[in-house]
C-alpha cells in the first residue's frame, strides 16, 4: 500500500512521519509523535478520550486520518499547561475539586471544555454545562466534580 | 500544586486534595498503551464469533506468511505442561472442571472465546493477519439461560440457611413471592486491558508491565502456569483507568502475551480494543431470583427464602464462586430474619465469563429484597419506609451474626446503626417534601414516584496486607504498600495515615505499590480493602516507626507491618431516589438522588464523595441504560458503545451524599470501612422501586429502558 | 443475529414441473443475491460467493449450498446454505424451506427462512442487519418465483445485492456490476 | 480495532474528485467529515478499495441565501450551519435540528452532505431537509442533475446517488410567509441516534388554519419519510390538541419500524406518534 510523507503540527511543533492513508490520527499522535497524554477509549468515536483540538476546535482523532491533519494544526493536553510550569486554570480546577480519579479520560474532557469556554456564555447554567460534557465519557467520577470543575474554572478564567 | 494541605496532625479525615493528580492532568501519566520498547511486537487476538462450537479446522498458515507477522500460536504451541487458569478465591471441588484454558483447546463457549494470537509488527498489520486465520466451527447448541440450562451446565449449587424456613411460611399469615431478573452487564472501565511483556535474555526475568488490582497474586499465577520461579517473573503497575473489579484478575491474555514475548524473543504489547473488551473482558451481574418473604399481620419479618441462578458465562474464572457467594451471604441486609434459606445455582451458559462488578452479587441481591419489600408494603397496606424501620436490626444486636457465610466464614456485623442513619437519610433528603411532591400534581404524561433502599456492604475480604515505612535522613518518607491504585485515591489516603502518624508533611511522602521487585507481598485493591486494610498496615508500621524515631533514633529507619484482620467489615446505608416517568417515551427523569452512607471513619471525605457518586453513575447507568443483550444464537449484539450505553454527564444524576461515622469498626485501628461500592450497591434497588411507585405496577426486571417503561406504563393507563 | 423469515407466492405452473425445478439446486442457489456459483462443487454441493452490500458496508461470504432434506410426499425441499467471510471471522449461514402446494392450475410456493449471521455484521444492536436480510430474502423469493415460473431473466446470475428498487440510476448500476462480474473483475 | 488498507486521493478541485470517481466506480468511497464512514472502516465493515477524501474542497463549503432558496454546500461542517445566522433567521427547523447531531465533536468535523449520502434513517438532516423538500444538485463527468427530496433516499444507507456523482449542494426551497417549524426527537442519551423524531413544517393563515404542512419521520422506516396523509389531512384545518393528535395517529397509520434491542415495532410507531404530535403543537405556537 501506498505511503505519505505527511507533517501535523502539534502543540506549535511541526511533527514528521511517513504513514499509511490508514492511520489514524489518534495513532500518529500516540505512536508517531509520541504525545502519549490523549488516550483512546473506543475507536469509533463514542468515548471521547482522543478528543483533541484541531486549528482550535475540539475533534474525536480516531475518526480522523493522519493523512487528513497533513498541514493542519492540533492542540492536545501537553500543550494545555503554559510553558512556565504552572497548570492552566482548568487543569487547577480539575485538581482542587477533584474532578478525576483514573484520570484517562481527563485529557479528552479537557480539550473539549478549554474549547467550550472559549466561547461559552456568563452564565452558564448545570443544563448547559452537562450537555457539553456529553460527548465524553467518565467512568469514575459520575461527571458531578467535573460540573463543578467547570463552572469553577469558567469563573477565574472570567475574573 | 496540592492546594488544601491540612496541618499534618489532622490529616486523616481531612478533605486532601489528591497526591496522583498532576501527571493524568498534564498528560505525562504511563498507561500501558503508552508503553514503548525497541524492539516491540503487537498482539491481536482471533476470536470465536460463535457462541458454542467444536473447532473442526484451524489454518494459520496464511496468517503466518501475511506482512509483517512474527508469530502465530494457537493452543497447540502452549506448553504440554500448561494447565487451565485457576480460581484464587471462592473455590470448590469440582469447578476444576470449567476452568479456561488461555486458548480454546478443542471447543469454544462463547463468542468472544480466543482460539490464536496473531503477533506482528504492528496493530495494524497484526489485524490484517488475523483476518487470513480460517477456522471451521461446528456448531453446538448454545446454552443462553441460566435459569432453564441442562443439568450438567450447572457447575455448583449450595444452600445457606438458618431457621426453619418452611415451618415459618406455612404459619406466615402474609407471604409475598415473585420473580425478579437482573441484566448481564458490566464494569466497562474506560481504559480497556492490556499488556507489555518482556523477557531480560540476560537475567532471564520476564517483566509484565499493566498488571492492576492483584500483581503478586496474578505473578503467583502466572509464573505457576509458566512452571518458573517466582522470583523470574515481575508484575509492575503503571497508570491504571479504572477497574471496578473486573479489571486485574488473571485473563487467558495474561498468560499468552508473556508466552509470546519467551517464545519470540521480543516485547510484546497487547492492547484491548473496546469490541474485545465487551466480549472478553469479564461480564456481571446476571441473575434470576424466586424469592419469598413471609410476615406477620405487623408486618414482622417471619422468614426469607430464595433460589436464585446466577449466569456465570461459558468458564468459571478465577472468582470462583465470589458472586452468588456474596449474594447469598448478603441477601439478608440489615433486616433480622428468624429463618433464611438461599439456594444458589452457578449455572454455565454460551455467554462471556461473568466475575465481579463493583457491589458483586449485592447489586442485584438489593435489588431483589428491597423490591419484594416494597411489594410486602403494598400488600400490607403499610409505608415501605415503616415496613423496613419495624424490622431493622438495633444497635444492641451488635456484634450480629447473620448466620450466613462467605466462603465458609461466618458473616458478623461489626457495628451499626441502622435506624439512626434511615432517620438521617430520611431527614437529610427531606422524604417528607419528596412525599408532597410526589403527591403534586406533574405535567401532563409525567407520573412522579419515590423509592428507597437500604443495603449492608462489606469490605476487606482478604484478611491481610502488608506496609513498609521508610523515613530517610533528609526526612523524606516513602511508603511501600501491597495495595493498588485503580484511580481510587490510593497515594493520597495512605500519605493522609502515614503523614498524620509520624507528624510530618503530606508532600513528604511518596506511595510506591504495585511492583513486585519493590515490594515483597501483597493482595490488591478490591473489595474496598485498600485504605482499610492497607491503610491500617500503613498505620501500625508509621506507628512503630514513630517510636523509634520518638526514642531519639536517627533516620534512614524503616518499619514493616502486616495488618490482618479475620473479619470483614461492614458499612451500611440508604439510597433515596425520586423520579418523573414519562409515559410516552419511558424516560425515567431523576428528580432527586441522595446517598446516605455510615462508613465507620471517613480517612478522606473528598475521595469517599467521589466513590460513592461514581458508583451511584454506574449503579444508575446499570440500572436504566447498559445491557449486554444476547441473541437466539448467542451473539453479542451488543458489542460496541453505540449499543452499550455509559451514562454521559446528562444522564448521571446530580448527587447528595451523606457520610455519617456513628459506628466505627473495632475491626480495624483506623475505625473505617471500606466506602468503594455503596454508591452502585443499591441504585438498582432504589430506582426500581421508585418507577413502580411512579406508575403503580410491579417492576419484576432491570434495565429500566424506555421500551419496558413505556409498556409498563401503557399497562397502567 | 438469528432470524426467521417467511415469504409466499404463486407460480402459474403445476406442482410436478415446479417441484423438478425446485431440486435444481444450481438454479435456486442462482437466486441468493449478490450469489456467484462456482464450479468446482462435490457430491451435490455448490460452491460460490456471495457479496452483500449496503450503502458503504460490503461482506463477501464463500461457502456451500446444498440440498439438506427432500420430502417428496410433502412437497419439501431444503436447502442448506453456509458461508465464511471471505475476511474477518464471520459467517453466515441460512437453512431455505421450501413447500409447495397445489392452487388450482398453479402452485402457492412458500418459503421459510431461517438466518443467523455471525461475527462483526451480526454485533450491532440497531435492525439494519434484518432489514437487510429481510431485504434479500425477498429479492431472493422474486427470483425463485420467476426461475420457478421459469421466466428467461431468471437464466442471468444476480448481481451484487443493491438495496435499491430499480429506478433508472440503479438498473445502469445493476448493469455495470453484471458485467463486470460477466468479466471476472474481482469477486 | 484498525481501518483495513485503502488507496486514497484528496484531490484539490471538484474535476479531480469527479474524475476519480468514474474512474473507480462503486470502489471508490467519498470520505466527507468521516464521522460515520471512520467507524465503519474502523470497524472493519467497510472495505473500499479507495478512499476519494474531498476535504480539501473548500469550494463545496458555504451557506448562500439566493432569490428564495438557500443554498448549502456540501462540505458544510454542522458547525458553520448551527452558528449561521442566515440559517437561524431563515431555516430555523434546520438549526434546530442539527443541535440534536451527535455532540461538538461530531459536529466540528460532520459535513451536511455527509449526512445527506450517508442516508441513515436515524440521522437529523436529512429528516428535516424531507420536511423542507430540499433538492439535492449532484455532479458527475456526464454532468450536473438535480435530485429531488423525495427521490434522494433508497433505504438504509443507500441514496439514488450513482457511484460517479458526487453530492455538492443542498438548495433548501424558502418555506411562505406564515411558516413555523418544528423538529423533535427522542433518544436513549443526549447525543445518540434517536429512537423515534419528526420534523414538521407549518404555514398558518392569520386566521391560524393550515394551508400548508410538511411532516417527514425519523427512525420510522429504513428512509425518511413523508407523512403525506396527514399532511392533506391537516390541511384546512386548525392545529390544536384534537388536530394533533389525530394527525399524528395518521402520520403512523402505515408505519412498522424495525424494532431493535433498544425499541420494539410498537413502541417505535408510539413514540413516533407522541413525537409528531408534540411537533405539531410546538410549532403551531411558534410565532
Amino acid at each position: 500500500m501506498t505511503t505519505r510523507t505527511i507533517s501535523v503540527e502539534i502543540n506549535g511543533r511541526a511533527y514528521w512521519g511517513t504513514v499509511e492513508p490508514r492511520l489514524l490520527l489518534s495513532d500518529f499522535i500516540r505512536h508517531e509523535a509520541h504525545l502519549t497524554g490523549t488516550n483512546v477509549g473506543c475507536e469509533h468515536g463514542v468515548c471521547g478520550a482522543c478528543t483533541v483540538q484541531l486549528d482550535g476546535e475540539p475533534i474525536r482523532s480516531c475518526l480522523m486520518l493522519a493523512v487528513q491533519a497533513d498541514g493542519r494544526s492540533v492542540r492536545t493536553v501537553e500543550g494545555l499547561a503554559p510553558a512556565d510550569g504552572d497548570l492552566h486554570p482548568l487543569q487547577q480546577a480539575f485538581h482542587e475539586v477533584h474532578a478525576l480519579q483514573c484520570g484517562f479520560c481527563t485529557p479528552g474532557f479537557l480539550m473539549t471544555i478549554e474549547a467550550f469556554l472559549a466561547s461559552a456564555p456568563a452564565d452558564l447554567d448545570e443544563r448547559a454545562i452537562r450537555e457539553a460534557l456529553a460527548g465524553n465519557l467518565c467512568r469514575c467520577t459520575g461527571y458531578q466534580n467535573i460540573v463543578e470543575a467547570v463552572r469553577l474554572a469558567a469563573e477565574r478564567m472570567r475574573a | 500544586m496540592t492546594a488544601a494541605v491540612a496541618p499534618a496532625r489532622r490529616l486523616i479525615g481531612a478533605r486532601v486534595a489528591r497526591k496522583e493528580d498532576l501527571p493524568l492532568l498534564t498528560g505525562t501519566a504511563r498507561f500501558v498503551g503508552d508503553v514503548e520498547r525497541a524492539g516491540m511486537v503487537h498482539a491481536v487476538f482471533v476470536r470465536s464469533p460463535v457462541a458454542h462450537a467444536r473447532i473442526a479446522a484451524l489454518d494459520v498458515e496464511p496468517a503466518r506468511s501475511a506482512p509483517g507477522v512474527v508469530g502465530v500460536l494457537t493452543a497447540a504451541d502452549l506448553p504440554d505442561t500448561l494447565s487451565p487458569i485457576p480460581i484464587r478465591m471462592f473455590s470448590r471441588p469440582g469447578l476444576e472442571r470449567f476452568l479456561q484454558w488461555p486458548l480454546a483447546r478443542d471447543t469454544v463457549r462463547y463468542s468472544g472465546d480466543p482460539v490464536a494470537v496473531v503477533v506482528a509488527a504492528d496493530r495494524y498489520a497484526a489485524e490484517d493477519a488475523a483476518e487470513l486465520v480460517a477456522v471451521d466451527y461446528e456448531p453446538l447448541e448454545p446454552v443462553l439461560r441460566a435459569d432453564a440450562a441442562p443439568p450438567d451446565a450447572q457447575a455448583a449449587a449450595f444452600v445457606v440457611e438458618h431457621g426453619d424456613v418452611d415451618a415459618a411460611f406455612a404459619e406466615a399469615p402474609v407471604v409475598v413471592e415473585r420473580r425478579l431478573h437482573v441484566h448481564r452487564h458490566a464494569a466497562v472501565p474506560l481504559e480497556a486491558r492490556g499488556l507489555v511483556a518482556e523477557l531480560d535474555a540476560e537475567t532471564g526475568v520476564l517483566t509484565v508491565l499493566g498488571a492492576a488490582k492483584i500483581p503478586h497474586v496474578n505473578r503467583r499465577i502466572l509464573a505457576a502456569l509458566l512452571g518458573w520461579p517466582e522470583d523470574r517473573v515481575r508484575l509492575v503497575e503503571l497508570h491504571v483507568g479504572g477497574g471496578f473489579g473486573a479489571r486485574g484478575e488473571f485473563y487467558p491474555e495474561d498468560f499468552v502475551v508473556p508466552f509470546c514475548a519467551i517464545r519470540l524473543g521480543r516485547p510484546v504489547s497487547w492492547i484491548e480494543d473496546r469490541e474485545e473488551n465487551l466480549r472478553a473482558c469479564n461480564h456481571s451481574r446476571e441473575q434470576v431470583h424466586e424469592i419469598a418473604l413471609a410476615l406477620d399481620a405487623d408486618g414482622r419479618f417471619l422468614a426469607l427464602r430464595d433460589r436464585f441462578f446466577n449466569d456465570a458465562g461459558g468458564y468459571v474464572r478465577t472468582h470462583g464462586l465470589v458472586v452468588p457467594g456474596m449474594t447469598a451471604a448478603l441477601l439478608p441486609g440489615p433486616y433480622r430474619w428468624p429463618a433464611y434459606r438461599c439456594e444458589a445455582h452457578h449455572v454455565l451458559t454460551n455467554k462471556t465469563p461473568a466475575g465481579t462488578y463493583r457491589a458483586p452479587g449485592r447489586y442485584e441481591a438489593n435489588f431483589a429484597r428491597e423490591r419484594l419489600i416494597d411489594v410486602a408494603a403494598a400488600e400490607l397496606a403499610l409505608d415501605p419506609v415503616e415496613l423496613r424501620r419495624r424490622n431493622l436490626l438495633r444497635p444492641r444486636d451488635f456484634p450480629y451474626p447473620t448466620g450466613t457465610n462467605t466462603d465458609g466464614h461466618p458473616v458478623v456485623y461489626d457495628t451499626g446503626d441502622y435506624p439512626l442513619l434511615l432517620d438521617k437519610a430520611l431527614e437529610r433528603f427531606a422524604w417528607d417534601d419528596l412525599r408532597r411532591w410526589r403527591a403534586a400534581p406533574a405535567a401532563a404524561g409525567l407520573r412522579r414516584g419515590i423509592g428507597l433502599a437500604l443495603f449492608v456492604e462489606k469490605s476487606g475480604i482478604a484478611k491481610w496486607e502488608y506496609a513498609r515505612v521508610e523515613v530517610d535522613s533528609r526526612g523524606e518518607v516513602d511508603v511501600f504498600t501491597g495495595g493498588a491504585s485503580v484511580g481510587q485515591g490510593l497515594e493520597t489516603a495512605l500519605a493522609q495515615i502515614c503523614a498524620e502518624t509520624l507528624d510530618v508533611a503530606f508532600e513528604r511522602v511518596t506511595v510506591r505499590h504495585g511492583d513486585t521487585d519493590t515490594v515483597p507481598d501483597g493482595m490488591g485493591a478490591f473489595g474496598s480493602r485498600a485504605a482499610t486494610l492497607g491503610g491500617s498496615a500503613v498505620l501500625l508500621a508509621a506507628d512503630a516507626l514513630r517510636k523509634r524515631l520518638d526514642a531519639g533514633e536517627e533516620a534512614p529507619l524503616a518499619e514493616e507491618a502486616r495488618f490482618e484482620s479475620e473479619d470483614m467489615t461492614f458499612p451500611y446505608g440508604v439510597h433515596v431516589v425520586a423520579v418523573e416517568v414519562e409515559e410516552e417515551t419511558g424516560q425515567v427523569a431523576i428528580h432527586r438522588y441522595g446517598v446516605a452512607y455510615d462508613i465507620g471513619r471517613a480517612i478522606n471525605p473528598l475521595l469517599v464523595e467521589g466513590q460513592i457518586v461514581g458508583g451511584v453513575a454506574q449503579g444508575v447507568g446499570g440500572a436504566l441504560l447498559e445491557e449486554l443483550v444476547y441473541d437466539d444464537a448467542g451473539q453479542l449484539v451488543s458489542a460496541s458503545f453505540m449499543d452499550y450505553l455509559l451514562p454521559t454527564a446528562a444522564e448521571a444524576p446530580p448527587v447528595e451524599v451523606l457520610i455519617t461515622e456513628d459506628a466505627p469498626t473495632p475491626r480495624n485501628p483506623l475505625g473505617a470501612k471500606g466506602a468503594g461500592e455503596g454508591g452502585a450497591a443499591a441504585a438498582g434497588a432504589a430506582l426500581a422501586n421508585a418507577v413502580a411507585d411512579a406508575l403503580g405496577v410491579d417492576v419484576d426486571r432491570l434495565p429500566l429502558s424506555p421500551a419496558r417503561v413505556a409498556a409498563l406504563a401503557r399497562g397502567t393507563r | 443475529m438469528a432470524l426467521t423469515l417467511e415469504n409466499e407466492f404463486v407460480v402459474a405452473a403445476g406442482i410436478e414441473p415446479t417441484w423438478r425445478l425446485l431440486l435444481d439446486l444450481e438454479r435456486v442457489s442462482g437466486c441468493l443475491p449478490g450469489a456467484t456459483v462456482e464450479p468446482g462443487g462435490e457430491d451435490g454441493q455448490l460452491l460460490g460467493t456471495m457479496r452483500v452490500k449496503l450503502g458503504p458496508i460490503a461482506m463477501t461470504y464463500k461457502g456451500t449450498a446444498r440440498l439438506d432434506a427432500v420430502d417428496e410426499a410433502a412437497r419439501t425441499a431444503v436447502v442448506a446454505v453456509e458461508g465464511k467471510e471471505t475476511k474477518g471471522q464471520g459467517s453466515a449461514s441460512a437453512r431455505i424451506r421450501s413447500t409447495l402446494a397445489p392452487e388450482g392450475e398453479a402452485t402457492r410456493v412458500r418459503v421459510e427462512t431461517e438466518l443467523n449471521v455471525t461475527g462483526r455484521p451480526a454485533q450491532f444492536g440497531r435492525g439494519i442487519m434484518q432489514d437487510v436480510a429481510a431485504k434479500m430474502l425477498a429479492d431472493f423469493a422474486d427470483c425463485l418465483s420467476r426461475t420457478l415460473a421459469d421466466a428467461p431473466e431468471a437464466e442471468a446470475p444476480a448481481p451484487a445485492l443493491d438495496l435499491a428498487p430499480a429506478v433508472g440510476g440503479v438498473v445502469a448500476d445493476r448493469l455495470r456490476q453484471l458485467l463486470r462480474r460477466l468479466f471476472g473483475r474481482r469477486t | 480495532m484498525k481501518p483495513p488498507p485503502f488507496e486514497y486521493d484528496d484531490p484539490a478541485t471538484i474535476d479531480e474528485a469527479l474524475g476519480l470517481l468514474a474512474e473507480h466506480g462503486d470502489e471508490a468511497k467519498v470520505l466527507a467529515g468521516g464521522q460515520s464512514l471512520v467507524p465503519l472502516l474502523n470497524f472493519r465493515l467497510a472495505r473500499p478499495e479507495r478512499v476519494v477524501d474531498v476535504n480539501r474542497l473548500d469550494a463545496l463549503s458555504y451557506i448562500r441565501a439566493d432569490d428564495g432558496v438557500v443554498r448549502i454546500g456540501a462540505l458544510t461542517r454542522h458547525a458553520a450551519l448551527e452558528r449561521s445566522s442566515e440559517v437561524a433567521a431563515r431555516l430555523p427547523l434546520l438549526a434546530n435540528a442539527v443541535a440534536f447531531v451527535g455532540h461538538v465533536q461530531i459536529r466540528n468535523r460532520g459535513t451536511v452532505g455527509g449526512s445527506v449520502a450517508h442516508a441513515d434513517p436515524a440521522a437529523e438532516l436529512p429528516v428535516a431537509l424531507a420536511a423542507l423538500e430540499g433538492r439535492y444538485h449532484v455532479r458527475s463527468q456526464a454532468g450536473r442533475r438535480v435530485i429531488a427530496s423525495d427521490e434522494m433516499f433508497v433505504t438504509h444507507l443507500t441514496t439514488s446517488l450513482e457511484p460517479d456523482e458526487l453530492l455538492v449542494e443542498i438548495e433548501v426551497p424558502l418555506p411562505p410567509p406564515g411558516t413555523r417549524a418544528a423538529f423533535v426527537e427522542f433518544a436513549r442519551r443526549h447525543g445518540d441516534f434517536a429512537l423515534g423524531g419528526a420534523a414538521v413544517v407549518l404555514t398558518l393563515d392569520d386566521a391560524g388554519t393550515c394551508t400548508r404542512a410538511r411532516i417527514a419521520l425519523l427512525a420510522a422506516a429504513p428512509t425518511p419519510l413523508r407523512a403525506y396523509g396527514a399532511e392533506t389531512w391537516l390541511t384546512g384545518m386548525r392545529v390544536d390538541e384534537r388536530a394533533a393528535v389525530e394527525a399524528a395517529s395518521r402520520a403512523v397509520a402505515d408505519v412498522h419500524p424495525t424494532g431493535d434491542i433498544h425499541g420494539g415495532t410498537e413502541y417505535r410507531r408510539a413514540l413516533v406518534e407522541s413525537l409528531v404530535r408534540r411537533a405539531l403543537l410546538q410549532a403551531a405556537e411558534r410565532r
